[in-house]
């Protein structure tokens, strides 16, 4: 009996290490799947940009995924995740300081995940931040100034909003709700590209006398292959920010994603081709993004048809705020602001709209605040930082150089031979 | 020995080879060209713009020839070159001083002839 | 003691929860590879189209994805998996009916899926028959008369003969198999296939006075990354067939496409030479990917030597059928018909001659009557639909656009700058 | 009571299957991204080669691992794992002979993975050693004689030296270690790579009496994408390696695998800058899969920081051991021996330097034994195997033929339209 | 009728067809070109080595015009092509024998004012 | 001053540039071309089916040279140019009424000479 006893015990011990095993393999995977987004979006902005440019394109979001993780490991990881809660801003110190023992171990996270694995997936979402601005500010920018600007918007600005939601810093205190990051990634990443592309100008010949001059992408291929890679990714993306391999949450996020970014794909490809007359492959691409941060925001907490709806409208926002942009004159070669920015706001938006969370979560109140301080904080501290730069070594290639086109110019190469 | 040049649909292009073949001209040389012109340039749409590309692509053949062969190749490739749309291009001719087969080195018409 | 009871009882729901938590996370990785698939169809028929086509064809499959996902929502899911055995035809409604609590998620499917994780991975399968088809009616259908053909197709005839095995309809009950669908899944998208390029008729200047004029497709690194992702995308078309992660069926499966699909491209390597004395990468592609379809009616129940027999005939198969199609006239620029429909053949009778099944199960009998029968009814389906379509609106567009190409036809673009 | 030591040991049995299915699970999913490299290093590889050998090298890429699978299923995995310890070389017979019943299943490897899983996952490796291989003479080898090299290096050659430590042969029993693969697969492929460039000699117009010639690779874009996909597959290449889905282990992998690949990144940039005064993509990739060669020996047993070290040591190695090469009048078009074979050694002395491991473990005469032993055998087994085939058919391609290139002459094709 | 020829930087190219519009010359033909010439061609750096790939990138005009247009294209050309800087290229005119537009069955002048 | 035009194989490209170099010619303009002659074109197999494609691939070359410079031009090209197959090409000479330099205006031979 006393056998009996250590028995279920060891039992039970099994069991729980057997869900801590199949919970953190599934984080792994997701995280796995996020960093495949990197080349998603390489290929995305490499697709959309001109020829003469992509070596530069290809060379920005390799490097962006270096620096990304480099500096989440040294700087981010600490500032975003301090353990400290409801602050503004707090540290957590240098790199990796893992528990010891089972504390950074089964009992890290209720047997969820690793002290390790919580680093490496978060770590993968970080870079990501940049690659947006990077496409928004393609085909003009300089090299290195913009990779500086990579180093501090990585290290500082994102992980420091990142812990005002997911640190439980103050604003999860007052109720704000972003389930994968709307708002924490997409439109952090969207307020960078805004601040960029405004610093910097639209590109030479863009927004003529004789209107607007557009200048399409090199390879359609290319930016297919990246939103379908994009969207592989997001499964990871999202279906990974439940922090845990639970069947019915995570199989609902699967749902809600996918159908919101079909939603999306179907909003753009209706209105492209009643409002601009055109069956648009870059439109209807670029409305399946929009469905997916649409829907990233609130893929665990809506209703199905909601799902579906939030993704529609995200997709139809697209052609138009592509459009509105492009009247505005800001150049934004990607559509970047379009996909991460508008639908990042929307998609928060919806939360308050659509979402099914405890009381006092995700309310009209806590989404806008979140929504306004977050775009405060970044759009500011990107366009000082871009400002900054500018000031001190410029941050656009001369006109010359821009019509030779950045990979002859930074690169003295060329994509194609 | 004269150059025969003439601008062409690409559409048209293999019409023109086999027209000139059934007169016996069998060599040529020929390169994409764009081009402005009566015609005006594609319209594209990219992003919800509409734009007019401004030229058109067409083929562009080069036909060294003797004498008299060349009113035989113009009305070749202008009857197998035509639709009567805009666009349909344009054939000229210009005099050579000296023509030399690089294998044989035979010049003038046993240039081509060889 | 009664503690002790309690423990154990505790454990064994802990156990249970573990298991279930495992299986699901498979299921789900599983559906994130099949989606990954529609990838490998987009570059896959992108790399075999001419240059002009490109953008027309990657919209295509944009579309198919979105419209098939949502349209599976809608009413696919529920003519195939209505709950009723036996039938022909019978209807569980429209959109998703999770049955509540338990009964939607561990208890299920024997703690091995949610109800979610089911719909997901079987509507990641759905749209793949309209991508099949997409492959061969291109370079010269009508872009909206042909998705309206995808969304009925889609929305009825895939999942009425899926319903008749998968679903445990009639076919079910007669004991014929289709382990993850060589008939259900790519005889069905090749009876399309078939049934839009006889309608269609050839491309112009394919078949001329002087014999064939091969048509080569503008891109060898599309056409090969897509046969990559295709296979990759098959160890979760097959392997997520098992319907749990057992370890030992789902790592056989894994054994026996891998090789099959091996011997699938040998086997299209040899012949392609001894035949046709020459060695052709879309010969040696198509292999590959006929083998993979060969297997997959059988993968989890025939010896590892057979599966590399029946990769290796499948893969045989693959140049006399391409070149079959050509001598018959039936123009297919991707090869679709080959791959999917014979290979789908050649695999589902490949579980009468090869399969280790239950007694009256995968019969010669039951086989040969799940191909008729699914194949008169999709052809018909199929064939129908494409001649309403083409008395109504119209299929095919007219040469002068064929010639230009549909993109800047269809689409006003180049995929290419 | 005994009701209750019934459930206890149903529990137990449950919790241990549970186990069992997500450590699986895991090892499974690493072999699907161990898979994918092999599409990796297909688009890096053509993407580094001119555009008139493009279909020459996507034909060999798909061929290396139809031939590797299978011919690993016939011998390889027999050679590799005969069952015998502390040999130089024995033989566990052809093709498969799982254990039967639990032997083969969850108590094959204490319940980590079953025997087929052991069987594809190491199956998946084997060809890489093969790619590796093509990289480096490509452009001017003859297809068959290349491909029969491939079936005896494959097939005899890797899994003798593999035997050595994995199948727990002499060189293990001296306390060697490699964790992933340093040497067993990348200096391995490397050595074989160096073989074939030194008898192949250089392309024709490579070293000129003016000096070097660059023969810049035709698609940048292709090659970077095989970069992105590389590290995408080393997740499953290095974190499948643990032979377990253990939580603590596999995130740690993760983690220095990713700073790895990062910090080779970030010092070939900076090398490349400083020593060749560019903004070099080519050797920023190469950094990158310098990194993930580098760790792939340790990345279970160093700290963090050590890992970022060896990365970035790695990434310095590549642009110095490239430019070394090639005043040495080594030609290989896409760096392989520099990635492979370099930082293979590179990782493997770093065992020695930074691991963490049981005493008499990774000791610094154990790692320069392994890599001398397994240097010195497979060099001469490639140089003698592809010597042999010279002498017999020829390797070279001639000179006409380079000129036009290998895919008119060989395959009467053109890879892009 | 005359064919004017010119060689031009890829980024004056559209400065020199707009100053051909103003002088009523709106139909002409181009296509890109390679050269050597006084510019160097661009240098390269691949896998640590650089080089210079020879020759330069450039566009070529053919404009077909009758005597009276010479000039004028030729000083259009000239100005909007011009930087001042080696590379900017050459203009060359030759005779034509012939000139027929193969839509109107026109010659001479009459095949490019229709 | 003369228009040089010869069609050359690819692969004998760089040694027509040497040998012109030789000979004091170091400006050029050239392009890629397909043409039709005596050798037949590049046979394709695809899908089972052999095709060929009729044309072969070939480098233009267009020289503008002063009079005196022609001879040794042709004879440059000739030599290095020559396989003594089928496939060689051709060379072909016309007069220019003006030649331009963009750059320094000078016309005439000081057009290339400067
Ligand atoms: N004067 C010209 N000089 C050079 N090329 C010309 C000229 N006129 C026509 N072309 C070429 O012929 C093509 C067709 O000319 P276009 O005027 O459109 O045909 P059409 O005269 O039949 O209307 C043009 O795009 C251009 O390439
Ligand atoms: N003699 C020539 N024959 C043919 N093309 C020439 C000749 N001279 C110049 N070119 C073309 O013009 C381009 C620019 O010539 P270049 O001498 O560099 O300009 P510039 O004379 O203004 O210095 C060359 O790259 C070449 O394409
Ligand atoms: N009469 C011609 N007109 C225009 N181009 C020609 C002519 N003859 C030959 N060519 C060009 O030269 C190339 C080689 O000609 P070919 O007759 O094959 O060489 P060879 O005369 O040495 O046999 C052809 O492909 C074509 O491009």
């Amino acid at each position: 009996m006393d056998e009996t006893l250590k028995l279920a015990q060891e039992a039970l011990a099994a069991a729980e290490r057997a869900n801590f095993v199949a919970n953190n393999t599934w984080m792994l995977v997701a995280t796995v799947l996020v960093f495949i987004m990197h080349l998603g979006f390489a290929t995305l902005e490499s697709g959309f940009v001109q020829r003469k440019n992509v070596v530069n394109i290809l060379f920005k979001n390799v490097m962006i995924v270096t620096i990304g993780i480099l500096s989440y490991y040294l700087i981010g990881f600490g500032l975003m995740y301090p353990g400290v809660e409801g602050e503004y801003l707090s540290f957590g110190g240098f790199g990796l300081n893992p528990p010891a023992g089972d504390a950074g171990s089964i009992n890290y996270a209720d047997g969820n995940y690793t002290y390790y694995t919580d680093f490496i997936f978060q770590g993968m979402f970080a870079a990501t931040c940049c690659t947006i601005v990077s496409g928004a500010v393609a085909e003009r920018i300089k090299l290195i100034p913009f990779l500086f600007f990579c180093l501090f918007f990585v290290s500082f600005s994102y992980p420091i909003t990142g812990y005002w939601k997911w640190g439980l810093g103050w604003l999860d205190a007052k109720g704000f709700y972003d389930f994968a990051g709307s708002t924490l990634v997409h439109s952090v990443g969207g307020w960078g590209a805004l601040a960029g592309a405004i610093l910097l100008g639209p590109r030479t010949g863009k927004y003529t006398s004789k209107g607007i001059k557009p200048i399409p992408g090199h390879s359609m291929p290319l930016a297919a292959v990246g939103v379908f890679l994009l969207w592989f990714g997001w499964f990871g993306f999202n279906g990974g920010s439940v922090l845990s391999a639970d069947p019915d949450a995570v199989s609902f996020v699967f749902v809600s994603t996918s159908l919101a970014a079909a939603a999306g794909g179907i909003g753009a490809f209706i209105i492209s081709k009643i409002v601009y007359k055109a069956f648009d492959l870059g439109m209807v691409l670029n409305g399946v993004l929009g469905g997916l941060v649409g829907i990233t925001a609130s893929a665990d907490g809506v209703s199905i048809p909601s799902a579906i709806l939030i993704g529609f409208i995200a997709g139809i926002l697209i052609p138009l705020s592509v459009n509105f942009f492009d009247r505005i004159k800001i150049d934004d070669p990607v559509g970047a602001t379009s996909v991460h920015l508008v639908c990042g706001i929307w998609g928060t938006i919806a939360v308050a709209l659509f979402g099914n969370y405890d009381e006092g979560v995700g309310t009209w109140s806590a989404q806008l605040l979140g929504i306004a301080a977050i775009g405060a904080f970044t759009f500011t501290f990107a366009f000082l930082l871009f400002y900054l730069i500018k000031v001190i070594v410029g941050i656009r290639v001369d006109k010359e150089e821009e019509i030779q086109g950045l990979d002859s110019g930074e690169h003295q190469a060329v994509a194609y031979q | 020995m004269k150059k025969i040049e003439a601008i062409v649909r690409a559409s048209k292009f293999e019409e023109v080879v086999e027209a000139l073949a059934k007169d016996d001209i069998h060599f040529l040389t020929f390169y994409e060209v764009k081009g402005y012109g009566h015609q005006k340039g594609e319209s594209r749409s990219y992003r919800g713009t509409v734009y007019d590309v401004g030229y058109i692509a067409r083929i562009k053949l080069e036909i060294i020839v003797s004498e008299d062969f060349v009113q035989a190749a113009i009305h070749a490739i202008e009857t197998a070159a035509k639709t009567g749309e805009k666009g349909d291009g344009l054939i000229y001719v210009s005099a050579l001083e000296q023509t030399i087969n690089i294998r044989t080195g035979n010049s003038g018409s046993d240039a081509i002839n060889s």
